[in-house]
């Protein structure tokens, strides 16, 4: 399905540029997982997504619905709200298991527990 | 009429309804039914012994052609006399031969019942009826014999008895049906006239083979005839009853009732008579042998149905006749030797003619009664036994078919008469005769009057009819032929004497063959054990035989034929399911439509590849790494989810993300009682060829069923969609139902139904995941904390400062506080859902779903006591009112006199607000809400709970001191 | 022309997020660690609700907002979950 | 369309129980005696709603009126929504059904429903899903009522719990969640075909579908059809059956006895009526099909009767037995067999049952304390609701406890055998003389199956005889086992509605060719549940 | 699309059913899983595919015709649901088999 | 009016939510959204949260420029060190001690350093005071920790009440 909404060039030039960086952002990130060498590197890595690819996105659909309705449509700030919320806790939660589970295997990557 | 058939049932409920002491009560009902009913049959007589059949129907299942008839008729007559005669003196007998403490009632139950069925039996005037009867009579029959079931010998012989005539009844029943097919009627009056038809049709044979399977077994004819001397441990007067009057003589009663349609034609001349005379012989040679004296009586009874059977297969009407009349002397004879034996047993203590001896000095009347009873069953002048013998003989001597049996016939039928005079001088000689016995285990004497009573009526009778056979049985024996023969009906004479007959010279010869035989061999047969020639062929012994080889075969049989085993049975499953999808294709072949396909999105392709990436990820790690299979399937739904939003279908979406966020948690409170499971615990032997053949052989299952359902959806999805009832949806949504959504309409609206059923599915399930997890009995090694709390605990309590629960307290710390201030955006996001359902994407199940989203957040972050000292989580409550909700708006439609689930909507002016769209299926969808937190709540909640609860039988050692580090 | 210069563009994004989300497939099947499955998995939710945006761009819908409003919410759930059975051993305590 | 408030009488039997079940989960758990009391009523309350459609379908049916009428659910037209036909069979059902649960729920209320938690709701639940199932008139909706029914028999089944039943029914759950796989496949397939999903509609519109969809629509009916045959125990899809049965408590296996007719029920309903017309290719569809599958059945069920070790699974092949004795008088496809096969299960279906309360009473001697152990509580804050305490043990010990039991296990028996004088005799009669009273020739599969009747008779006469002498005749030193006069009474009551069936098998066989011809001739299912306009307009389409 | 859908059906059942005759009871489970996509995705489909198409009416009543089938996707929704029981349920009778076993064979023995 | 409305922001937030949520802000929706904002404070009295104890809302504006800033910077620092060739590049963990001690102030301080590309909230010890982060790009240990203290937590000390 090649289709888009039909949109002022100025703002979709915008839009194009918005979602296809904010894209391009979120795949750096994905790559970051693929590439990065340990899991505490690679957890920095889908922070890209959650916040610039989101930001971006987000903001092209602002953006565009904006336009498409001639007033402003903002809800999509919901999203980044949310995500910025949200994937921290995911993030946090799951880096202090992975440090609990390499510190009980003796990984010497890992600051040792202070007693 | 009816009262005859029904007054001993009645009475038989009565006498089972007697308390157990009751003996008197009870056997003079009995005897008192017995009489009345002779006395009305006696009073019938004047009607039948014209000629013509009385009738009496009730109409039971007309569009069967079945209806209860009562047809009595000359036949009938006599053999319902015989029954309930011989049956009053059984009663007579039984009164006095039972133990005072056994509890006869039950007795008298039984042998009521077992009248009434016989009686049944011989007055049906539908085949059907008779069979019905028939088995009865099996039934009946079953538990007399059984009724001392104290005795092992009782228990199996009662066992072998039914299994073999109920087994034969059942045989008859498909005959009977055959017949039925034939003449188009079970009557039996249509029946009869239908002769030349039955004889003609194509089914006659097996009609007849069944029927004679059927009455062969009642009668015990060879090879049946096992059962009969089995059932000799029932109590005597049982035995005098089942096997003279009644039981056995019901095999002959239909072959008799049925000789006009079925004799006459080689098939049934070849099979009676060949079977006749095998029983004969076979019985009368077991006979000899036999030391019990019951066993002799019923090999005898064995032998003379065999010559019944005989006579009845010759097909000439005289056989007919003397078959008959045999059938009437037999009973007569046969019951007063069980009764006599029964006297010698019950004053002695024993039957055993090699123990017994010389009785004839403390019983002289019982031993004279057994004489003549004896005299006639050998077949000795001036006894009923000698007339039909004669009869018999005079046909044996009669060409009937020119075949070799014809031939050989009058030496048989000697010797069989001779082997027949034999065991009755013997059961005479050595029981009455020679010295005192010794050892009995009771001292001898003569039994009371009452007792001898029925047996010296029952001699009387024989001798009576022995010296003047046409005044006495006469005029009876003629009615019976009649009704039997008809128009055929012969001229024959009941004469005693016929001059000097080939007949009599056999019989003469016979007399001395066998009076000579024990003379010579009577040391001899008392020294056998087992019968010889036939010895090898203990018909309990292998008819047990084959019952455990067929008890085993079908173990076997069954381990072969079926599975207890989960994974065959789904294999199977999936096979014939595949098979099944497949087979059209084969008929039809398979084409895929010409409907223009949708453009592939990239995107849409690339969430596939790692949607099927993802699944075959989980297919591969889901037996050593649960963990990462969860997450793999969580990926694979994921791609399903976004393939709901980009196929349009929203509300799908939604659902299935929510349901995944549920699902994953779900799966992990299960993960943590399931213990570990590592490769290294397989044994090497698993690398053994039958194994991975098996898993060959499942991964081409599994293949055929993914690309089956592949074909199967690619050919739907490119064909043109049909006129579907999607279209009315689509049309009346918003004017009919109130929603823009058309998915919400339908679900709350055009289709509630479905609704209100899935949410009680999903009640339902949460009760029955309550219910077993309150008994829940985890897996031993996943009783105690996981190992991460008991090290960090450990961890904690080791170190300065620190308490047990700190590592946890630090890692939620700060998550927490984000859970739980998004709990009440959550919350709003739900009613979101809720309320906007109706018009967009959303609605009941996924806000339900939402809010127990954020309830399980606030579970994960505060743990189970943490949120359940704050909140008050009644998730079951809340179910039983959503339930409650949800039926009584559907119920509020009643009230305006339409059905249930008729919604109504419409918009309500409220100051200030404006229109706000009211609709009653959102006060359903409330309902749903309510259910679908109450249900996911109550599931979460109670695996949950499994965590905090103390296990009775090991302390929770949550503070185990354990090496390891943090 | 302007519509197929942003169709193109919209398109190319989800061909990009497409790629991204075969990374986070390689993490998830791969691993090598448990902890490295969820950060794909959380990874591939966030992915996905970025493709369903830029599908909501390209068809000029809000409709399909809900869903990916879904997972910047709740997507976290499932993540919470799986991590803190990695810590603790168990979810809800 | 306004409705007079008796109209809405088909809807109750849905909606009284769902409705009971949920009041009863706003009690608190203690509460028992008030939730039995509500159970009771409810089953009563059904029972006498049975009984009332029932008499209305006779006398409208008798009368020659219509005797099916439609219930339109939400008030949209059919083939839109949903709609709930009584006729003839659902009628039956019904109070087939509700014969079940009143007797089933007497019998549990003395000692087993305490076996485990919420057993009143779940069982309602049960009942909800049964005349839900036998009611509706939608594929789907037909789906939506097999998990109802479902469901609540994954609760009732593990009810009391213990490796038994639990093992069981983990067997239970995981082969019928796979087949309840295979139902929405196939009627998401007959959807994708034809469009529709009211069973009417599909009447009408299966005979038109042509060409190369006939292939599809075939394959999902196929595939819908295993799944009935899965629930109906057809040989070789029924292996989980007589295991899952032997493991529930009593009063649910007696329950349980119309659970695997409801596969029969809508095998009969949906094949009937959507091939039923006797034309083109609809004819005979997939006829041999059930009656070969029922032979086997037939032969797989009366092997196991004879290898059976415990009375349970002997009732449990007998239930496959009779499973398969009426799916092989469905596939002969003469309409004379229709009556005596509908004969033959009500009157299995309660001989089963009864069976099924008996024989936990005979074998009660037998009760191994170790198994108790397994199920007792295993957490402190179990409430005490074991199966003995608070309650007296002591029942009212009849004098003549053993006659009775013995009396009953014969009667059961010769029910099962299909022996005098119960109605197991007339139903097997009745069966045989459709399958040898027509047509031109006794074909070798008629043959087949009067054979197989009779030997499975026989083998239930044997497996019975067996076990009965054992349990009753055979003297040993076990205790008497306790009866309570309410434990008596529904096995009676069972026993006593068999008997009538056989009194008065004139008028109920009547019954039974009505409903037989009415599946054959659908027209008047058909006419009831969709507008006259919209038959016309698709009879006059090719 | 509709080849892709058909496939990642067609795998997703593969998947799910090859699992489904694995001997364990966590195996089993995922299995059930991935089929009840595959079959939710299959019921879907056979309202046939529509791109950018929700059945969404309005006062402003597009063709009909034009939109997505709503009677599938509601068949789904209900479908869904169910599953979502059955999976709950299955899981914890085979976590009270594990309890009351001893192991988490199907048929509550082990050695394949 | 605390009664009532036990926190006004927060009311304030989900009433805003709602709007956005339904994209009109009509009257009706208003009055809904208020009505289900109020409810969802209800039901947060009733999880009983820690009360946030707040100081002053000046620094507030500052403190988010600041991460947005960082942000975008940090989204072009880890999006190179993604991008290009591995180099000698050390990632480690860091411990610093704090001095924040509100909840909430730490929760703002976690969401910001995880919501940054680079930096990794992985653990904060109570009894310590100490928390341990991740840093993908470690070139000055020091500067990181003043990067946190000084430009962040001082603002958070700003923030919320001691
Ligand atoms: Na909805
Ligand atoms: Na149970």
């Amino acid at each position: 399905m090649i289709q888009a909404p039909d949109l002022p060039l100025w703002a979709a030039i915008i839009v194009a540029f918005l979602i296809f960086s904010g894209a391009a952002m979120t795949l750096i990130g994905s790559i970051g997982l693929l590439r990065l060498r340990t899991f505490y590197e690679r957890v920095h890595a889908p922070t890209l997504g959650t916040s610039f690819g989101t930001l971006l996105i987000c903001l092209a659909s602002v953006v565009c619905f904006s336009v498409l309705r001639s007033r402003p449509s903002v809800h999509e700030i919901l999203i980044v709200v949310f995500i910025t919320l949200t994937a921290p806790v995911s993030f946090m939660l799951l880096g202090r298991a992975a440090l609990y589970r390499d510190r009980i295997e003796g990984n010497p990557e890992v600051p040792p527990q202070a007693q | 009429m009816w009262a005859i058939l029904l007054l001993p049932f009645a009475g038989s409920l009565a006498a089972a309804l007697l308390p157990t002491t009751s003996r008197n009560a009870a056997a003079l009902l009995a005897g008192a039914i017995a009489l009345l009913c002779v006395g009305s049959l006696a009073m019938l007589y004047p009607a039948v012994a014209g000629g013509d059949a009385i009738r009496s129907e009730l109409e039971w299942m007309p569009a069967f052609g079945l209806d209860l008839l009562i047809r009595l008729d000359g036949l009938t007559w006599v053999f319902a006399f015989l029954v309930l005669a011989i049956g009053f003196l059984v009663v007579l007998y039984a009164r006095y031969y039972m133990a005072t403490e056994d509890p006869v009632p039950r007795f008298f139950s039984f042998l009521l019942a077992f009248m009434g069925s016989m009686l049944g039996l011989v007055l049906s005037g539908n085949l059907i009826q008779l069979v019905f009867f028939w088995e009865l009579t099996s039934l009946f029959s079953f538990l007399l014999i059984g009724y001392w079931h104290h005795n092992e010998s009782a228990r199996s012989g009662a066992r072998i008895a039914l299994l073999v005539t109920a087994a034969g009844g059942m045989c008859l029943l498909v005959g009977v049906l055959l017949i039925g097919r034939i003449v188009g009627s079970y009557d039996l009056d249509a029946v009869l006239a239908a002769a030349d038809r039955i004889k003609g049709s194509a089914l006659y044979l097996p009609a007849l083979i069944f029927i004679l399977i059927g009455a062969f077994t009642k009668s015990a004819q060879f090879p049946f005839h096992f059962w009969l001397p089995h059932a000799m441990g029932a109590p005597t007067p049982v035995s005098a009853y089942l096997h003279s009057a009644t039981m056995v003589k019901a095999g002959i009663f239909v072959l008799i009732r049925l000789w006009p349609v079925l004799a006459g034609t080689d098939a049934w001349y070849l099979i009676v008579t060949t079977t006749g005379l095998a029983t004969l012989l076979v019985g009368a040679w077991a006979a000899i042998f036999q030391q019990d004296l019951k066993g002799l009586l019923a090999y005898s009874t064995i032998s003379h149905l065999g010559l019944i059977t005989l006579l009845l297969g010759l097909g000439s009407p005289l056989a007919a006749v003397a078959a008959i009349f045999h059938t009437l002397n037999h009973a007569t004879f046969k019951a007063s030797l069980f009764m006599a034996v029964g006297i010698v047993d019950h004053e002695t203590g024993t039957r055993d003619l090699r123990r017994l001896s010389g009785l004839y000095r403390f019983m002289p009347f019982t031993a004279t009664l057994a004489m003549v009873a004896a005299a006639a069953m050998a077949g000795v002048p001036l006894l009923n036994g000698f007339l039909s013998k004669e009869m018999f003989l005079a046909e044996a001597l009669e060409n009937h078919r020119g075949t070799i049996i014809d031939e050989a016939l009058p030496f048989i039928a000697t010797t069989a008469l001779a082997l027949s005079v034999l065991y009755s001088v013997r059961f005479i000689h050595q029981g009455f005769f020679g010295p005192a016995p010794t050892g009995l285990p009771r001292e001898p004497h003569e039994a009371p009057f009452w007792m001898r009573l029925p047996v010296e009526v029952l001699v009387l009778a024989c001798l009576v009819v022995g010296i003047m056979p046409s005044v006495t049985i006469g005029p009876f024996l003629h009615m019976a032929v009649e009704s039997v023969l008809g128009d055929a009906t012969p001229r024959y004479s009941l004469a005693i004497w016929h001059g000097f007959t080939r007949p009599l010279a056999l019989s003469v010869a016979a007399l001395i063959f066998g009076g000579v035989g024990y003379a010579i061999f009577r040391d001899r047969l008392n020294a056998f054990t087992a019968v010889p020639l036939m010895g090898r062929l203990k018909g309990r012994r292998s008819f047990e035989v084959v019952l455990a080889l067929i008890v085993s075969g079908a173990r076997r049989l069954l381990a072969l034929t079926g599975t207890g085993k989960l994974q065959p049975q789904l294999r199977l499953l999936v096979i014939i399911a595949c098979l099944a999808g497949l087979l059209p294709f084969l008929r039809y072949g398979y084409e895929p439509g010409d409907r223009p396909g949708v453009l592939v999105d990239p995107g849409f392709a690339l969430i596939w590849l790692v949607g099927c990436l993802c699944a075959i990820g989980a297919a591969w790690q889901a037996k050593f790494h649960r963990y990462a299979a969860l997450i793999l399937m969580a990926g694979a739904g994921l791609a399903s989810c976004v393939s709901f939003v980009w196929l349009s279908a929203p509300d799908l979406a939604l659902t299935q993300l929510l349901v995944e966020g549920v699902t994953t948690v779900l799966l992990l409170l299960g993960l943590r009682w399931l213990p570990q499971r590592h490769p290294e615990m397989l044994p090497r032997t698993r690398r053994l060829s039958p194994y991975r053949l098996r898993r060959g052989f499942d991964l081409g299952i599994a293949i055929a069923a993914g690309a089956g359902i592949a074909l199967l959806s690619y050919a739907v999805m490119t064909r043109p969609l049909p006129n579907s009832i999607a279209g009315f949806f689509l049309e009346n949504a918003y004017p009919g139902g109130g929603g823009k959504n058309v998915v919400n309409v339908i679900l709350v609206d055009f289709r509630a139904f479905d609704t209100l059923g899935e949410i009680t599915v999903l009640a339902t399930v949460g009760l029955t995941v309550f219910s077993l997890l309150r008994r829940f009995r985890p897996a031993v090694e996943s009783v105690r904390a996981p190992e991460q709390q008991r090290v960090q605990n450990a961890f904690d309590d080791r170190s300065e400062g620190r308490e047990v629960g700190d590592t946890r307290a630090d890692y939620l710390a700060i998550p927490r506080i984000i859970m739980q201030w998004l709990s009440p955006v959550i919350l709003v996001f739900a009613v979101y859902l809720l309320v906007r359902g109706h018009d967009l994407p959303g609605g009941g199940f996924a806000a339900g779903v939402t809010m127990t989203l954020a309830l399980l957040l606030q579970y994960m972050a505060f743990g189970t006591r943490g949120v359940e000292a704050r909140l008050r989580v009644r998730p079951m409550s809340w179910v039983g009112l959503g339930l409650l909700i949800a039926v009584a708006t559907g119920a509020g439609a009643w009230l305006f006199g339409y059905p249930f689930l008729t919604s109504a909507f419409g918009y309500a002016d409220i100051l200030v607000i404006g229109k706000v769209p009211l609709a009653s299926a959102l006060l359903f969808d409330v309902g749903v809400f309510l259910v679908v937190i109450g249900a996911t709540a109550l599931i979460l909640t109670v695996l949950a709970h499994q965590s905090i609860r103390t296990p009775l039988t090991r302390p929770r050692s949550d503070a185990e001191p354990e090496a390891g580090e943090l | 022309m302007t519509t197929l210069m942003l169709a193109l563009a919209i398109t190319a994004a989800q061909i990009l997020l497409g790629l991204a989300m075969l990374c986070t497939a390689y993490r998830i099947l791969t691993g090598p660690r448990a902890q490295d499955r969820v950060l794909a998995l959380d990874t591939f939710y966030v992915n996905a609700m970025l493709l369903l945006l830029t599908f909501g761009v390209q068809t000029g819908r809000t409709v399909y907002f809900e869903a990916a409003l879904i997972i910047a919410l709740l997507g976290f759930v499932g993540t919470v979950a799986l991590a803190k059975f990695l810590m603790r051993g168990e979810v809800i305590e | 369309m306004k409705l007079a408030l008796a109209d809405h009488l088909i809807v109750a039997p849905v909606l009284l129980p769902l409705a009971a079940s949920a009041l009863m989960l706003l009690f608190d758990e203690r509460q028992r005696k008030a939730k039995s009391f509500v159970s009771l009523l409810t089953v009563l309350a059904l029972l006498a709603v049975a009984l009332i459609l029932f008499q209305r379908v006779v006398s409208a049916g008798f009368d020659g009126g219509p005797a099916a009428s439609a219930y339109h659910l939400g008030n949209w037209p059919a083939p839109f929504g949903i709609v709930l036909v009584v006729d003839w069979l659902s009628g039956l059902m019904l109070l087939v059904t509700s014969i079940l649960a009143v007797t089933s729920l007497v019998y549990s209320l003395s000692r087993w429903e305490r076996a485990g938690p919420r057993f009143h709701a779940l069982f309602l639940l049960q009942l909800m899903g049964l005349n839900g199932a036998f009611l509706t008139g939608d594929i789907f909706n037909l789906f939506v009522f097999f998990e109802v029914l479902l469901a609540a028999s994954y609760g009732l089944l593990l009810h009391g719990s213990g490796p038994a039943r639990v093992k069981a029914g983990l067997h239970y759950v995981s082969i019928n969640i796979m087949t309840s796989l295979l139902f929405l496949i196939g009627a998401g397939m007959i959807y994708g075909v034809t469009g529709t999903l009211n069973m009417a509609d599909l009447a009408l519109r299966i005979p038109l579908v042509q060409g190369a969809d006939l292939a599809l629509l075939q394959s999902g009916i196929a595939v819908l059809g295993v799944a009935f045959l899965v629930k109906a125990g057809m040989w070789p899809l029924g292996f989980w059956l007589p295991a899952t049965y032997a493991a529930a408590v009593p009063p649910v296996a007696a329950l349980f006895a119309i659970l695997s007719k409801v596969g029969i029920y809508a095998l009969m309903r949906v094949y009937l009526l959507l091939f039923g017309g006797k034309v083109g290719w609809t004819a005979n569809f997939g006829e041999e099909w059930l009656l070969y599958g029922g032979l086997a059945t037939m032969a797989f069920g009366t092997i196991g009767l004879l290898a059976a070790r415990t009375l349970s699974r002997l009732a449990g092949y007998s239930v496959i037995v009779s499973s398969g004795t009426l799916l092989a008088s469905l596939g002969v496809g003469q309409g004379a067999v229709l009556a005596g096969a509908l004969f033959y299960l009500v009157s299995s279906t309660l001989g089963l049952s009864a069976f099924y309360l008996l024989l936990e009473l005979i074998e009660r001697r037998d009760t191994d304390p170790g198994v108790r152990a397994v199920v007792e509580p295993v957490f402190e804050d179990e409430d005490t609701d074991a199966l003995e305490e608070g309650e007296s043990e002591v029942g009212v010990v009849i004098p003549v406890t053993i006659a009775i039991l013995g009396g009953g296990f014969l009667f059961c028996a010769l029910l099962l055998a299909g022996m005098p004088p119960l109605s197991g005799f007339v139903a097997k009669f009745a069966i045989m003389h459709g399958v040898m009273g027509l047509g031109r020739d006794i074909s070798a599969a008629a043959w087949t199956l009067v054979a197989l009747l009779i030997i499975s008779g026989l083998a239930t006469i044997v497996a019975t005889s067996r076990a009965g002498i054992d349990l009753i005749w055979t003297p040993s030193d076990r205790p008497q086992p306790v009866l309570r006069l309410w434990e008596a009474i529904p096995v009676g009551l069972l026993l006593l509605i068999c008997l009538g069936l056989m009194i008065f098998a004139g008028p109920v066989m009547r019954y039974m060719e009505r409903t037989g011809r009415s599946l054959q001739d659908r027209d008047g299912y058909i006419h009831a549940v969709l507008p006259a306009e919209s038959m016309a307009h698709r009879e006059s389409q090719p | 699309m509709e080849a892709v859908l058909a496939i990642a059906i067609g795998v997703l059942t593969a998947s799910g059913v090859w699992l489904i005759l694995r001997p364990r009871t966590f195996q089993v489970i995922i299995g059930l899983s991935l089929v009840s996509y595959a079959v939710n995705l299959f019921i879907y489909a056979m309202g046939r595919l529509r791109v950018d198409a929700p059945a969404l009416t309005g006062a402003e009543q597009a063709g009909a015709a034009s939109l997505s089938d709503p009677v599938p996707q509601a068949l789904v929704l209900t479908a869904i649901v169910i599953s979502f029981a059955m999976t709950a349920l299955m899981l914890v009778v085979l976590l009270a088999a594990r309890g009351l076993t001893g192991t988490d064979h199907v048929d509550g023995e082990d050695g394949e | 009016m605390k009664r009532w409305i036990p926190y006004p922001l927060l009311a304030a937030s989900l009433l805003l939510m709602w709007v956005l949520l339904t994209q009109s802000p009509s009257i009706g929706q208003l009055v809904l959204g208020s009505a289900v904002a109020l409810l969802a404070t209800w039901a947060m009295t009733a999880l009983r949260p820690e009360r946030v104890k707040i100081r002053s809302l000046r620094p507030v504006m500052r403190l988010v420029g600041i991460v947005i800033i960082d942000i975008v910077r940090s989204n072009i620092a880890v999006a190179r060190i993604i991008l290009l060739p591995p180099r000698n590049r050390i990632s480690d963990f860091v411990s610093l001690p704090l001095d924040l001690r509100d909840p909430h102030g730490l929760a703002v301080l976690a969401l910001i350093i995880t919501a940054t590309p680079g930096t990794m909230w992985i653990h904060f010890d109570r009894t310590k005071e100490t928390l341990l982060v991740h840093v993908l790009d470690l070139v000055d240990r020091e500067a990181w920790i003043e990067l946190i203290k000084g430009r962040y937590e001082a603002l958070l000390l700003e923030i919320f009440d001691q």
